[in-house]
């Protein structure tokens, strides 16, 4: 049962990555694709730690963990280029 | 012996060069010695040449090339060496008196010797590729003799229009040299010279015929090769009566004679080199007889007689040759002695122009006599050594045997150009010493000084005397030049001024009167003066060459136009070729071969429509530029999740964070950069882009296909097998970069830290101006800034952690390096450049530094127990309270990698980061 | 255990790091010191290397101790000694030019310096082919900051062209590794050319498509026919001392497709046997042609001297392609003095640039350069040599060549390499007279800066060699073609690549 | 006292942090042998330090005793207010009315403000999307209310004030 | 699975190819950079990737290709990627100092003639 | 292993995954930027809280030992998806044309100077 509720689940945080692609590709606007890059990059979290369930693994914990941790600075780096244009003043 | 005689003249050129301080005296008599020595050196070896000895001196060089420095003396070489130096003698003394304050005698004395060693080393060379060497070397001389006064345009053209002709020459004579070379095994004259019938039954005998025969055509100015001597006029006229007299255009007609036993007897060569010679004999006369320039007329004269001579060694006779080496010597005398009376008329009135010229045989008496003599011998006169040859010549012309027609032909050629050369030895005479004249000159002419006289009077004087008493005077030596030329086949001849009444001397009687007769009847019929030839040769030359320019430039400037657009579709092109070549066709059964393809759960298949979707989206929305980088941002998270869907862990992991470095390089390079493309109006290039990109593509991904499908076998296998007992790792992906092949990672931070240090040299003194400059002060944004506070630590302890456990799960030096970086990325963007700078205060540069020689004393350490560079070692630390701690020598190899990347990376960014700007006020300046 | 194999990358890769860490706080004078003691060192450590292979033997370093199929092992043999002399003996008198000025004006240029040679030595020494990729991107990105370091305008966008052309060559670098190693898992030269041997038909197509293009990338970088655009420009609008470095960076090119397709797909490659050759024979020829016109229509002497660069690259194609020992060895001896002219060649047009003025070395019939006897007198022997003339070295490498040429092939090949040469002295001859043979009245009197003595010297030294080349041809074509006869020789150094035993370690289980 | 703290500042720049770092590497490193802890130990001390040399100042805490209810409070919050802005998202969009409201702060400590906009941002419903310059306002985004006095006075007193306890 | 990686090589190649060609830097770089994905998971795909078996050696897991994917492609690829950031950076100076300096961002350094006529019409 | 867990667990993983979907839904469905954005800040992190949370129970259950260290993953994806938000929302907000105005901006009040510096903390007592 578990397993199924895994895959499951892998295959809702997929709907989830297909949606945001969606966004990703629309837009209309800058602020709205980051978001969409911002979401992509947290459902990659949870199909990470998903696919460690499924393989019953903790390999892909470092992956995650700099996903989580660094993932927010593309949308930093982006957000901050759409405010000034410079992103380093 | 040889080699002393060779080296004298290089010797003393090099001591003239040097010379800096000497005086012009002193600089004419170091030059002097050379043919005074060099004399000396051949009285000292005449009488073993004169005996039929032939003297061979012999030192390897290329021996691999055949190519031996081997020195031969016989009597063609030893007549030859003697017109060389004997000529080159008087030309000395003649040029020192000859050059003007203004000229350089050093320069021109150094490029004289250099030529005279030149002349003298193709001549007395041992082996024919050597010969081919000098050969060439008597063009480059020649070209700064020639060239000696380039301030002037025609000097310069000619001297180039010299070169091109002959060093064309030469490179075809060298192939030729080569085809001898391969048909008879050996470059050794000797060994060529008896191999006669051995080249001659080749196949490839017409080719080495041809190619040592445009050799000699150019070099001896043959038609349709003529045309740069009358140019080469352009030279000081020392140099004209050394080079067009005895040496360098003789050097065809040496060559002509010096292999006629190996290559001569052919059918072939009798039409080709007796009907150029015939051709040019003709054409050469009568252009001379409309030259205006004294000096022009000696040129066209000089290409006339040298047809003569070409003639005679085509006809083949033993006889012709004899008669043909006969006019060697007899033109190299008169035509100098012409020559350098030309340049006193020259030097003294101030002109060449014959127009101007006129009766200076009242002004200048003994000179004008030397030149008529010499003139008179020209035109073959008898009592005079130019009568003797061409005596000779019309005897053979009337006696070719076997080839019917060619022998009328030949002798009307002959006749014809015996009236022509009458002609225009008249019109020399007479336009220069008689009638009116001189006219509108600057100057009153008078004498020249008697030293620059002597030369021309001891040539004249050679004349008469040969002329009255050949065969006491130049008999014997004329005996030796044959023997060495023909060998064996040496014909026994006498000389004598008188042989009867028989038709040559009635061709010659003929020829005198015809040539009077059509001097005189021109003259009425045409006003001379106003007669302008234009040489045709010159101008199909100019014409081409200018072509050949324009065409190369323009050609050049056509295909590489510097545009990268052009180069990289040249690349894919290519690429397309070499790659898909070997599968067109083949594609079905390469892939049916192999276990066949495995399905890939649905997972797979959306992080493949992410890919898909986000780098179609890519190309699409390229054109603007922000929502390009974010749409691409997607790319490389659903690479990094196919990385580690497909059991790549470490590669995602380092695919996301250069990712994000990457994407916040390119955010500060768009401050720089226009926001979107410039839209391109060509839509049959976006048409052939498209249409090569599906093939490219399609092509890659069909090769991605075939090799996955068919069956692996790598060594793969014994690397997991061995990475944990031998080199301590778990992680085998990081055991290959810091063990197995840590050489790759040794090269990749050195990449990586250079490629910091270009950004670096590449922003640091420059002045950017930004695209857009939005108004206002710097945006702080306090409550980012604020929540980072605490992961910048936990960032950090992160990245240590990642670093430690490298070698056992995902992680290792380089992802440890950027983990680090990305936090103070993270910093410089919220809190700015400036305030980062002045508190973090590492020094980027030196960290790169630090962490290569890290990376090196990590390697070398192994070299302490004897095992290669980069060899792991490991260590168990017995620690008190702590317990044991496993330490791996590829751990301060990582710790270089860490150090390096970190360094480097934040490099990158603060240099970026802290671009000075340029305001549009300075841009005005 | 002797470690010479390697010395020649980590010596100035050190340096490198060393002048890095000296860079901020020291004078000039202080880095040109490290920057010489650094170059001594290698010139050191060549010598030792080259007594190492001078009696044919090949020397096997591998890194890590591992078997040199697991890991990566460093293949020292003549060739490579050969290569990695002529790269030493070329960068001292770039080194030497630089030092005259151009090192404190271009930002890092001691260390980027540094790793090219670096880069340069560990592309000749590999026996592996990732490695050997590694090895050509560390040249590159010194190269890219050679060119563009203190750089501005139209060198930036030259270096735009070349940064970018290189890229995307490297980028199909790594597709075909990625073939190479997904059809015969090993990455190996020796142990490559082993399983290339024993390849069936199907494999061997796959393994042909990555074979060939690994080739174009190798052509590209040694900038064969339909990839030679990007030469001109980069070369000739690089800073003299790094033009003349650059000479051989072509040449590693060249080199590579010399190693690897007479190693691994070699005369014993079963289905692959010398499959390359055919098509390099005439995009050889058909390069010296376009070259020489470049050379005939250059408007500038350095963009003439970019295609001299070219010219060379296509002869020595055509050596190698012609595969037998003696063009090999002809083309063997004729690399390394070309690379000799032709730096000298761009260190010359960088004199006569400065003290033209304006005119710079544009072929414009302008006054001549003042001061011009040496400069003049150098320019001549480069021009002699580089266009094949005799008596200097570039002439004794053509004769070499055009000796080598078999018969069936005999008269186009002829007409390309004599063609071109002449082709060469018409250009050069009016390169030379335009620069030189121009007298000005008024120019006549100006005061020209004066010529700096390292800089000639740099010059002459590189003329030098090729004089050195011409008087002892007799023992370096002895040399070449003991060379030739090893690289024909394959199999002799694939037994004794994959023969060598670690030192601890147990070799392949 | 007075030349110790700058002394145990320097030694010891953020007890805060480093008590995180210390926990933080025991947890991650999952190895909680002696000679593990002894390298947390190094990490805590030695973090901080790297860290200090890119912050101004680090967040000084006040009182801690309200924190502990303000985090159940505020996952509390955040389940909760999860399932409204789920039937909010996956009715009908026009039913939402969206606004954007000021919030005026009593904060003045620029962490607390921080941790504030956090909070509101984590809990669904509102998103903080600026801070005025002069740091009184903060502007927050609402998904759908009809009453933004309410929401504010909400904010004001759930979390605001607890806050104002913990960054005095 | 070979279909699918060998398809998104394809796509990205193309996608690569076509921004490679086209006339402005940044464009460019774009191309290179999806060229450099391509890239490297054609070099990964050399290693016939399989799902889940991450070449990080398990105790009691006998350390052959059957139990653990190939990881030198990897390293490769990691190699690969550092250096492909490494250009990348430079190519992207490059592209700013050229704007800067030659005020284009044409990969020519100059506008070409027809398109200058061309915007102007 | 018990059913309940079994149950629990797969509870959780379906209410994670809900929310993470359900934040990737708001981002689709909704009609602009500022609406958008509270789909993704909170309902995926909260989704993904709650995987995690799963995660830890599952390896801890299956034997493969307590992994307390996947919350370190939650603490940072609580820590950064507020910046994230706020971020984004600031550069929608300089986007916009119609800002709301600030409710008590005084004619003078754009000439304060802000200060560079944070505030100075309170001294400790
Ligand atoms: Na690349
Ligand atoms: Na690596």
């Amino acid at each position: 049962m578990i397993t199924i509720a895994i895959i499951v689940g892998m295959h809702l945080v997929g709907i989830a990555m297909l949606l945001s692609l969606w966004r990703l590709l629309r837009g209309p606007t800058a602020p709205d694709r980051i978001l969409a890059l911002d979401t992509l990059y947290v459902s990659s979290i949870a199909q990470l730690i998903l696919f460690g369930m499924l393989m019953n693994t903790e390999i892909y914990f470092e992956a995650a963990l700099v996903i989580a941790m660094l993932g927010f600075v593309g949308t930093v780096v982006l957000s901050k280029y759409v405010i000034r244009r410079d992103i380093v003043e | 012996m040889l080699e002393l005689l060779l080296a004298l003249p290089f010797a003393l050129a090099l001591v003239v060069a040097l010379s800096a301080n000497a005086s012009r005296r002193t600089v004419a008599c170091l030059a002097g010695l050379v043919p005074l020595l060099g004399l000396g050196v051949l009285a000292f070896l005449a009488g073993d040449v004169f005996d039929g000895t032939i003297l061979k001196t012999q030192y390897a060089w290329i021996p691999e090339a055949g190519l031996d420095f081997s020195l031969r003396m016989d009597g063609l070489a030893w007549t030859f060496a003697l017109m060389v130096l004997g000529i080159g003698g008087l030309v000395v003394l003649y040029g020192h008196y000859y050059l003007s304050a203004k000229d350089s005698p050093r320069r021109f004395f150094t490029y004289l010797l250099l030529f005279m060693g030149a002349m003298l080393g193709m001549v007395i060379a041992g082996n024919l590729l050597l010969l081919a060497v000098f050969w060439e070397l008597t063009s480059i001389s020649s070209f700064l003799l020639i060239g000696f006064w380039s301030h002037r345009q025609d000097a310069r053209q000619g001297a180039r229009m010299a070169l091109t002709i002959t060093g064309m020459g030469g490179l075809a004579l060298l192939g030729g040299v080569l085809l001898i070379g391969r048909i008879v095994g050996s470059y050794d004259l000797d060994v060529v010279l008896a191999s006669g019938d051995l080249i001659r039954a080749s196949h490839l005998y017409p080719w080495a015929l041809g190619l040592v025969l445009l050799g000699i055509f150019t070099k001896s100015a043959q038609f349709p090769f003529h045309f740069w001597l009358p140019h080469a006029m352009a030279a000081p006229t020392p140099v004209s009566a050394y080079l067009h007299s005895a040496t360098m255009v003789k050097a065809g007609v040496f060559l002509l004679a010096r292999l006629h036993p190996a290559l001569a007897g052919t059918d072939l060569f009798f039409y080709v080199v007796s009907g150029v010679g015939a051709t040019t004999l003709v054409m050469g006369a009568w252009f001379a007889i409309f030259q205006h320039d004294l000096k022009g007329l000696l040129a066209y004269s000089t290409i006339s007689h040298l047809g003569l001579i070409t003639l005679l060694f085509g006809l083949s006779t033993e006889m012709a040759v004899v008669a043909g080496l006969f006019h060697i010597l007899n033109h190299a005398m008169f035509k100098a002695s012409l020559f350098m009376a030309a340049g006193i008329i020259d030097h003294e009135t101030g002109t060449r122009d014959m127009r101007r010229l006129g009766n200076l045989r009242r002004l200048m008496p003994m000179t004008s006599a030397l030149a008529i003599v010499a003139s008179l011998a020209m035109a073959g006169i008898p009592l005079l050594n130019g009568f003797l040859s061409k005596e000779m010549f019309f005897a053979e012309a009337l006696e070719i045997g076997g080839h019917g027609t060619m022998r009328w032909v030949i002798s009307i050629a002959a006749l014809l150009a015996g009236v022509f050369g009458i002609a225009y030895s008249l019109r020399f005479v007479h336009d220069t010493f008689f009638g009116r004249g001189p006219r509108a000159l600057d100057v009153v002419p008078h004498e020249p000084p008697r030293w620059m006289r002597i030369p021309v009077g001891v040539l004249a004087i050679l004349c008469l005397v040969i002329g009255i008493i050949p065969a006491l005077t130049v008999g014997p030596l004329l005996h030796t030049m044959a023997r060495g030329t023909l060998g064996a086949a040496t014909p026994e001849f006498s000389l004598s001024v008188w042989h009867g009444i028989n038709l040559p001397l009635m061709m010659s009687v003929a020829s005198l009167v015809f040539g009077v007769l059509l001097y005189f009847g021109l003259r009425k019929l045409l006003d001379f003066h106003a007669v302008v030839t234009r040489s045709t040769g010159r101008q199909v030359f100019q014409v081409n060459l200018e072509r050949l320019f324009s065409l190369a430039r323009a050609f050049t400037a056509r295909v590489a136009n510097g545009s990268l657009q052009r180069s990289l579709f040249g690349l894919l092109l290519v690429a397309l070729v070499l790659a898909g070549w070997p599968l067109l066709g083949n594609f079905a059964e390469l892939i049916a071969n192999g276990p066949g393809p495995r399905p890939l759960p649905v997972m797979g298949w959306m992080i493949w429509a992410v890919i898909v979707a986000s780098s179609i989206g890519t190309v699409v929305v390229h054109g603007k530029r922000l929502t390009a980088l974010i749409v691409i941002g997607g790319v490389g998270l659903a690479v990094s999740l196919m990385f580690v869907y497909l059991s790549a862990p470490d590669l995602a992991l380092t695919q996301l964070l250069v990712e994000m470095v990457t994407i916040a390089l390119m955010m500060m390079a768009l401050n720089y950069l226009p926001k979107q493309s410039k839209s391109t109006r060509r839509p049959l290039r976006k048409f052939r882009d498209v249409a090569i990109s599906i093939v490219a593509g399609g092509g890659l991904g069909a090769l991605a296909y075939a090799m996955m499908v068919s069956p692996a076998d790598t060594i793969s296998n014994e690397l997991l097998v061995r990475s944990l007992p031998e080199a301590y790792g778990r992680n085998v992906v990081n055991v290959i970069l810091v063990d197995f092949r840590g050489f790759d990672t040794f090269g990749e931070i050195t990449v990586f830290g250079t490629a910091a240090l270009v950004v670096h040299a590449l922003l640091r003194w420059a002045r950017l101006k930004p695209d857009e400059v939005m108004p206002g002060p710097p945006v702080h944004l306090p409550i980012a800034a604020d929540l980072t506070q605490l992961l910048f630590p936990l960032a950090l302890t992160v990245s240590i952690y990642l670093f430690l456990r490298g070698h056992n799960a995902p992680g290792g030096g380089f992802i440890a390096g950027l983990v680090f970086a990305v936090p103070v990325l993270v910093k410089y963007v919220l809190q700015g450049a400036r305030a980062v700078e002045a508190t973090f205060g590492f020094d980027y540069l030196r960290g790169i530094g630090v962490g290569l020689l890290l990376a090196v004393i990590g390697g070398v350490g192994s070299w302490w127990f004897d095992v290669p560079f980069l060899t792991s070692g490991h260590l168990d630390v017995e620690l008190p309270l702590i317990g044991l701690l496993p330490l791996a020598s590829a751990l301060v190899f990582d710790t270089g990698v860490y150090v390096v990347v970190f360094a480097g990376t934040l490099l990158m960014l603060s240099t970026m980061g802290t671009v000075k700007q340029r305001q549009a006020a300075e841009e005005a300046h | 255990m002797n470690h010479i194999a390697i010395a020649p990358v980590l010596v100035p890769l050190v340096t490198g790091a060393i002048l890095l860490l000296l860079e901020r706080t020291h004078r000039a004078s202080v880095l040109r010191m490290w920057a010489w003691i650094g170059m001594a060192a290698l010139l050191v450590t060549n010598v030792a290397l080259l007594r190492e292979v001078l009696d044919g033997d090949t020397v096997v370093y591998l890194l890590g101790d591992w078997p040199a199929r697991l890991g990566i092992a460093l293949v020292v043999d003549r060739l490579s000694a050969l290569m990695v002399t002529t790269t030493t003996l070329l960068a001292i008198p770039c080194l030497l030019y630089a030092c005259a000025g151009w090192d404190k004006r271009a930002l890092h240029f001691h260390a980027l310096f540094q790793v090219q040679l670096a880069g340069l030595n560990g592309a000749f020494l590999t026996g592996d082919v990732f490695n050997l990729f590694v090895f050509f991107e560390v040249m590159l990105i010194a190269s890219y900051g050679l060119l563009l370091s203190g750089a501005r305008g139209a060198r930036i966008k030259a270096g735009m062209h070349y940064v970018v052309f290189n890229i995307a060559a490297s980028t199909v670098f790594l597709l075909a590794l990625g073939l190479l190693y997904g059809m015969l898992g090993t990455l190996n030269m020796a142990e490559m050319a082993v399983r290339v041997a024993a390849l069936g038909p199907d494999q061997a197509l796959l393994v042909r498509a990555g074979a060939g293009l690994l080739l174009l990338v190798f052509c590209a970088k040694a900038a064969l026919l339909p990839l030679y655009l990007w030469l001109p420009e980069a070369y000739a609008r690089a800073p003299a001392a790094v033009a003349a470095l650059f000479t051989i960076m072509t040449k590693v090119g060249l080199y590579a497709v010399l190693r690897i397709y007479t190693l691994v797909f070699g005369s014993e490659a079963g289905l692959l046997a010398d499959f390359a050759w055919p098509w390099l024979l005439p995009a050889g020829a058909a390069t010296m042609v376009l070259a020489a016109l470049g050379v005939v229509g250059a408007p500038r002497l350095r963009i003439g001297v970019a295609y001299l660069v070219l010219l060379s690259a296509g002869t020595l194609f055509v050596a190698f392609s012609l595969g037998n020992a003696g063009a090999i060895s002809a083309g063997l001896y004729y690399l390394p003095q070309s690379v000799f002219v032709t730096a000298a060649l761009f260190l010359l047009a960088d004199i006569i640039q400065r003290h033209r003025g304006g005119t710079g070395d544009y072929l414009m019939p302008i006054a001549s350069m003042p001061g011009k006897t040496v400069p003049a007198l150098l320019f001549l022997v480069a021009a002699v040599s580089v266009s094949g003339l005799p008596p200097l070295s570039g002439f004794i490498g053509k004769l070499q060549l055009l000796n080598s040429v078999p018969e069936d092939v005999i008269g186009w090949v002829w007409a390309a390499i004599l063609g071109s040469s002449l082709m060469a002295v018409i250009g050069l001859s009016r390169s030379g007279t335009r620069l030189f043979w121009r007298v000005d009245p008024v120019a006549e009197g100006v005061e020209a800066p004066p010529l700096r003595r390292s800089e000639l010297a740099a010059t002459m030294l590189l003329l030098g060699y090729g004089i050195v080349m011409t008087v002892f041809a007799g023992p370096i074509l002895r040399y070449t073609e003991a060379t030739a006869a090893q690289l024909l020789a394959p199999s002799e150094m694939i037994e004794r690549v994959i023969g060598e035993t670690p030192v601890l370690r147990e070799p392949s289980r | 006292m007075t030349t110790r703290q700058p002394f145990m500042r320097r030694f010891l720049p953020s007890i805060p942090q480093s008590l995180t770092v210390f926990v933080f590497w025991l947890l991650m490193a999952e190895d909680y042998s002696p000679g593990n802890i002894v390298m947390a130990l190094i990490l805590a001390w030695l973090m901080p330090q790297l860290a200090a040399r890119l912050e101004r100042e680090f967040a000084q805490l006040g009182r801690l005793r309200g924190i502990w209810t303000l985090i159940g409070r505020l996952l509390w919050d955040i389940l909760i207010a999860n399932l409204t802005v789920a039937k909010q998202v996956l009715g009908p969009n026009h039913k939402l009315h969206s606004q954007f409201v000021w919030v005026p702060l009593d904060l003045t400590n620029i962490h607390g403000i921080s941790a504030l906009t956090s909070v509101i941002t984590l809990t669904p419903g509102t998103v903080s999307a600026e801070l005025s310059e002069d740091r009184k306002h903060l502007l927050i985004h609402c998904l759908s209310t009809d009453d933004p006095q309410a929401l504010v006075a909400e904010i004001k007193t759930r979390y605001e004030a607890p806050l104002r306890e913990v960054f005095p | 699975m070979e279909l699918a990686i060998a398809s998104a090589i394809g796509v990205l190649a193309a996608s690569g190819v076509y921004l490679l060609l086209r006339a402005r830097t940044f464009d460019v770089i774009l191309g290179l950079t999806l060229l450099s994905y391509a890239t490297n998971l054609l070099i990964f795909s050399s290693g016939r990737p399989v799902v889940g078996k991450p070449p990080v050696l398990k105790d009691g897991l006998a350390e052959t290709l059957a139990n653990y994917t190939d990881p030198l492609p990897q390293a490769l690829v990691l190699t690969a990627i550092v250096i492909a950031f490494a250009m990348t950076a430079v190519t992207v100076v490059i592209a700013m100092r050229e704007h800067s300096d030659l005020h284009t961002d044409h990969v020519d350094g100059e506008e070409p003639d027809e398109e200058q006529r061309g915007g102007r019409r | 292993m018990s059913t309940i867990l079994d149950a629990i667990l797969a509870f959780l993983l379906v209410v994670g995954c809900f929310f993470t979907l359900l934040g990737a839904i708001a981002l689709l469905k909704l009609r602009d930027f500022f609406q958008r954005v509270h789909g993704p800040a909170k309902a995926s992190t909260l989704g993904v809280g709650c995987i995690l949370f799963a995660s830890i129970v599952y390896h801890w259950v299956n034997g493969s030992g307590v992994h307390p260290r996947e919350l370190l993953i939650t603490v940072f994806l609580f820590l950064t998806a507020p910046i994230s938000a706020h971020l984004m929302s600031r550069a929608a907000l300089s986007l916009m044309d119609d800002r709301p105005p600030h409710p008590d901006r005084l004619p003078d009040a754009q000439q304060k100077v802000v200060d560079d510096e944070d505030p100075a903390p309170p001294e400790r007592q």
